[in-house]
């Protein structure tokens, strides 16, 4: 391994932790919406260290800026679709789980 | 076990899965989806079998995407027959083969 | 022109009438359906007589040549399948412009002229294109067009039993295409060639060659309607409009018999799957015996003539038991004037009861006394279909069938007569039913409403036709013999 | 075992075993939605097989085009209400299915570990074409014809879905909502640029017309769906034209070889890089719109309903 991959690699490993964190939350919380906020963990988060990761291996600055774009991208079409389902399921009338279960 | 034939294995299961679908059920989208896997179960042999060379023979590569635009195609009328179907008689159900 | 001219002009004719149908709209669909069909069957003929002058004509498409790029062949049997087209294209486009013709209707009929041309045409192009080519993974490309452009025109007529058959067929068509293309994927694995004489000079008995021919034959055999699964074919063929019941009868099934054929005979002779060739022949011969059976139950004109074709499919699938070794020669010419006349008369019946229904209610088989004095021209084109039908002599359909008893006779095969001799009788059975009420002679008043003259006079032509085929055997004959009609066989 | 092949064993086994969870799912969605998620692992797969151009189309169909196509279809066919067959019927179909592909299983482990196939002999004449990229020399130029007829497939995929559509109307979306509408706004152009790179890049690396034709559909029918950017209402003759670009491009670059004494789809060589092109150009503004029209209501159907009921306001 390169120095550049060592330096990468504790970005990387958070970045998995996040992921599995996410779908953790997504197979355990308890209904729609708190599942969704788990989702989003892994897209934001997740994604956003794993691009950081990736763009110190890479050691080129024209691939970060790509990988950067890719990250801002997947934000703005995960953060319209969680809303989208969201605001879906609440005109169909599910409500949010409250209390504890 | 070389990459290129373990995908063809698994292709192969894969059609084995679709064909399953299009013979367990009779609704037209179940089958529709079943034709679906089974598609790419096919496509994963063809291109799994052109990794056997280095690099991969693109000929194959260019007949899947060929078979992919005609599954597309196919797709799309089947969903639309489907769509019409549920219209004129209240599901979307391929009629039994009829023996009288 | 070069035979190769006119075959690539068989081809790229049709597609260029569909575009420009498409993109013409309803108001210009008859009128390049017109030129189109003209200018397609020209090219047919000029194939025909180019085969019947030179031979086989090849062609690489790109200069590439096999196995690298895709070549195109037409030998006697392309040429004759080219011709059937034609003829059987003409007489339904005829009949479909008047069928689809005039204004008004509504919306829903103003959609049906809008896609019944572009999708007959594109139906036209498949054909051709199916026929001409002789690169396998070609052949699956256009038998996706064939099937696609089958069921469109069968969705267009929106009656719940065909739309029920489409989706019946579109499904098994799939699967079927599946298989095809599994067998194709996997000769290419062995042998690193897609073209069809690279494969037969390649493909020797092994696991391989079993595999993918019995992928490439079940996939076909799917596609053609065989006895048991059939049972698509009646409601899609009875239940559309007359022209697409014409086109898809007398056309379409032939096409997964002619593969067939192809792969058998000439492109997997390496595989030997005699087994298979004996199976085709039984499901065949069963066909007959159902077909005919379930015919005679039928009470609407449409029925009869549908259930019918299951029957006729079945004596052309008697062609492989027969062919092995000794019999080829004969069985190939039986089974090619058997297809060409079971076209022409199919196709006569099904535009002649477009014709029926135009002007009657319905084509109910009760309600169809009188025809004789109420449409003559219709009640004769009837009358002559069914004699080719009823093989009896000198028809075009006696002609066929009279081969191909002769081949089960000579190879000493006579138990694939029987079903022939018994399909016979059961055939006389329906066809009378429907022939007493046409001709005889029960006085009947002229419809209020006449059917247009260009349907009644294509149904007749066409009818007309497939009479002359008995008259004159020899000429298709001699054009499915040039170019050594199949290889390894010579008739 | 190398971290390339670990991962293709987990590949290898999660796509049937995806596949089978997609086939025995109770809930349609449900299977739906698992069909999508194969088509992810397939990109992957693809991918790892060393087969980019695949990946990218697989991408853009599970992601864009077919699952728009299910979920319409999903929207109004109802659920597979059908009784599940016995058991024993059920354990009978999956013997069934597995005897079928058993006999491919061996004669795919007969085959040979090594071989050559064409790819030598194509990249080695890759050169005499009008690409440079190997799988675009294939499919535009050494098997041509394929793709001309390909492309008359997806037009008879629109001409069959209106015949089958019959005079339905297509369901109206929900009203789109303001983050959906600036997220639109937001990524058109871009999804824009990326169809026009994809064309470019199309004749020397992974691309080309069907990628970026389904990208730029995609992003008409994302346009229609989202309500917040309007698409001019084009007469219906303009939209069969549209749809009928590409392949009339196609066919009259057939017709002229085949009419000047060349063979059938033999470019000439100078001027065999810009046929590719504009060709290329023609099917993606084609593609495109096919992609649109196996979404949106036929033509004819647009016309009848007639300006006059215009789009349902934002009201819900």
């Amino acid at each position: 391994m390169t120095a550049l991959d060592w330096m990468a690699l504790p970005f990387l490993a958070a970045s998995a932790f996040f992921f599995l964190a996410g779908t953790v939350g997504l197979l355990r919380f308890p209904d729609l919406f708190t599942r969704l906020h788990a989702l989003a963990k892994a897209d934001n988060l997740g994604l956003g260290l794993a691009v950081v990761g990736l763009a110190i291996r890479s050691g080129s600055a024209a691939v970060a800026v790509k990988l950067v774009l890719t990250w801002l991208l997947a934000l703005v079409a995960s953060s319209t679709s969680c809303h989208l389902i969201a605001r879906g399921a609440r005109r169909e009338g599910v409500e949010p789980v409250r209390g504890r279960r | 076990m070389t990459s290129a034939h373990l995908f063809a294995f698994s292709g192969v299961a894969l059609l084995g899965a679709g064909l399953l679908g299009v013979l367990a059920h009779r609704h037209l989208v179940r089958r529709v989806v079943g034709l679906n896997l089974a598609g790419s179960g096919v496509f994963l042999v063809i291109v799994a079998l052109a990794r056997r060379s280095d690099p991969p023979d693109p000929v194959p590569h260019a007949l899947v995407l060929t078979g992919l635009v005609v599954g597309l195609s196919a797709t799309a009328l089947a969903l639309a027959l489907a769509v019409r179907l549920h219209r004129e008689t209240g599901a979307a159900r391929v009629p039994e083969e009829d023996g009288p | 022109m070069s035979g190769a001219a006119w075959a690539i002009g068989a081809v790229l004719v049709p597609l260029a009438g569909a575009t420009a149908a498409l993109v013409g709209g309803a108001r210009a669909g008859r009128w390049v359906g017109l030129a189109t069909a003209g200018a397609s069957a020209a090219c047919a003929g000029g194939l025909a007589s180019a085969v019947l002058a030179g031979g086989t004509v090849r062609h690489r498409v790109g200069g590439w040549g096999a196995p690298l790029g895709i070549e195109l062949r037409a030998d006697g049997l392309s040429a004759l399948m080219l011709v059937m087209v034609a003829a059987v294209g003409i007489a339904v486009t005829v009949s479909a412009a008047a069928y689809f013709g005039g204004a008004g209707g509504g919306e829903e009929q103003g959609r049906r002229r809008l896609l019944f041309w572009p999708l007959w045409l594109f139906l036209w192009a498949a054909l051709d294109a199916l026929f001409l080519a002789a690169d396998v993974f070609n052949v699956y490309v256009t038998l996706e067009l064939v099937g696609l452009s089958a069921v469109g025109l069968v969705a267009l007529a929106g009656d719940r039993a065909a739309l029920g058959a489409a989706a019946r067929y579109l499904v098994l068509a799939l699967l079927g295409s599946l298989a095809y293309l599994l067998g194709v994927g996997l000769l290419y694995a062995g042998l690193g060639t897609l073209d069809a004489g690279g494969i037969r000079a390649a493909l020797g008995p092994g696991l391989l060659a079993t595999a993918a021919g019995a992928l490439v034959l079940g996939g076909l055999a799917l596609k053609a309607a065989l006895f048991p699964l059939h049972g698509w074919l009646p409601p899609a063929h009875a239940g559309a409009p007359a022209p697409v019941s014409a086109a898809l009868s007398a056309l379409v099934v032939k096409a997964a018999f002619y593969l067939l054929v192809r792969f058998t005979r000439e492109i997997l002779p390496g595989a030997a799957l005699p087994r298979a060739e004996v199976l085709l022949g039984a499901l065949g011969a069963a066909g007959i015996v159902w077909g005919s059976l379930q015919a005679l139950r039928q009470d609407r004109l449409k029925g009869v003539v549908a259930y019918s074709t299951v029957a006729q499919l079945g004596y052309l699938f008697l062609f492989f038991p027969l062919a092995r070794d000794a019999g080829a020669a004969t069985a190939l010419s039986g089974a090619g004037l058997f297809a060409l006349a079971h076209a022409l008369a199919k196709a006569a019946l099904f535009l002649a009861s477009g014709a029926i229904l135009k002007a009657l209610p319905s084509d109910r088989l009760d309600g169809l006394a009188g025809l004789g004095s109420r449409m003559p021209l219709t009640a004769a084109a009837v009358a002559v279909a069914s004699v080719s039908i009823l093989a009896l002599p000198p028809s075009g359909g006696f002609a066929g069938k009279w081969l191909l008893l002769s081949t089960a006779f000579a190879t000493g095969r006579w138990g694939w007569a029987v079903p022939m001799l018994l399909g016979g009788v059961l055939a006389a059975g329906y066809s009378f039913r429907v022939l007493e009420r046409a001709i005889a002679s029960t006085p009947g008043d002229a419809p209020p409403v006449r059917a247009p003259l260009a349907m009644e006079l294509s149904a007749l032509a066409l009818a007309l036709a497939a009479f002359a085929v008995g008259l004159v055997p020899w000429a298709p004959l001699r054009l499915l013999g040039a170019g050594g009609a199949l290889a390894g066989v010579a008739p | 075992m190398t971290a390339g092949l670990a991962l293709d064993v987990l590949l290898a086994v999660a796509l049937p075993l995806v596949g089978l969870a997609a086939v025995l799912r109770r809930d349609l969605v449900q299977s739906v939605m698992l069909l999508f998620s194969l088509g992810v692992l397939l990109a992957i797969a693809w991918a790892r097989l060393g087969a980019p151009d695949i990946a990218m189309v697989e991408a853009a169909l599970g992601a864009g085009v077919t699952g728009v196509l299910f979920l319409s279809a999903l929207a109004r066919v109802g659920p597979d209400d059908a009784a599940p067959r016995a058991a024993s019927v059920r354990v009978a179909l999956a013997a069934l299915a597995a005897a079928a592909v058993a006999p491919v299983a061996l004669a795919v482990e007969a085959l040979p570990r090594a071989f050559e196939g064409l790819g030598r002999e194509v990249l080695a004449r890759v050169p005499e074409t009008g690409a440079t990229h190997p799988v675009t020399s294939v499919l535009l130029d050494f098997r041509g014809y394929d793709t001309l007829l390909e492309i008359a497939v997806l037009l008879l995929a629109v001409l069959g879905a209106w015949a089958a559509r019959g005079g339905a109307p297509s369901p109206r979306p929900p009203a789109p909502g303001p983050i959906l509408t600036a997220a639109v706004r937001l990524l058109l152009p871009l999804m824009v640029v990326v169809a026009g790179v994809l064309l470019w890049v199309g004749s020397s690396a992974p691309g080309g017309a069907f990628q970026a034709g389904t990208v730029l559909g995609t992003t008409l029918v994302l346009a229609t769906l989202s309500g917040g950017v309007a698409l001019p209402r084009v007469p219906p003759w303009v939209v069969r034209s549209m749809l009928a670009l590409g392949f009339a491009v196609f066919l009259a670059v057939a017709g002229a070889t085949a009419a000047s004494g060349r063979a059938l789809l033999r470019y000439p060589g100078a001027h065999a890089a810009g046929l590719l092109l504009a060709i290329e150009a023609a099917l993606t503004i084609s593609i495109a719109v096919v992609v649109w029209a196996l979404f949106e209501r036929d033509p004819e159907e647009r016309r009848a309903e007639g300006e006059a009921g215009g789009r349902e306001g934002e009201a819900a």
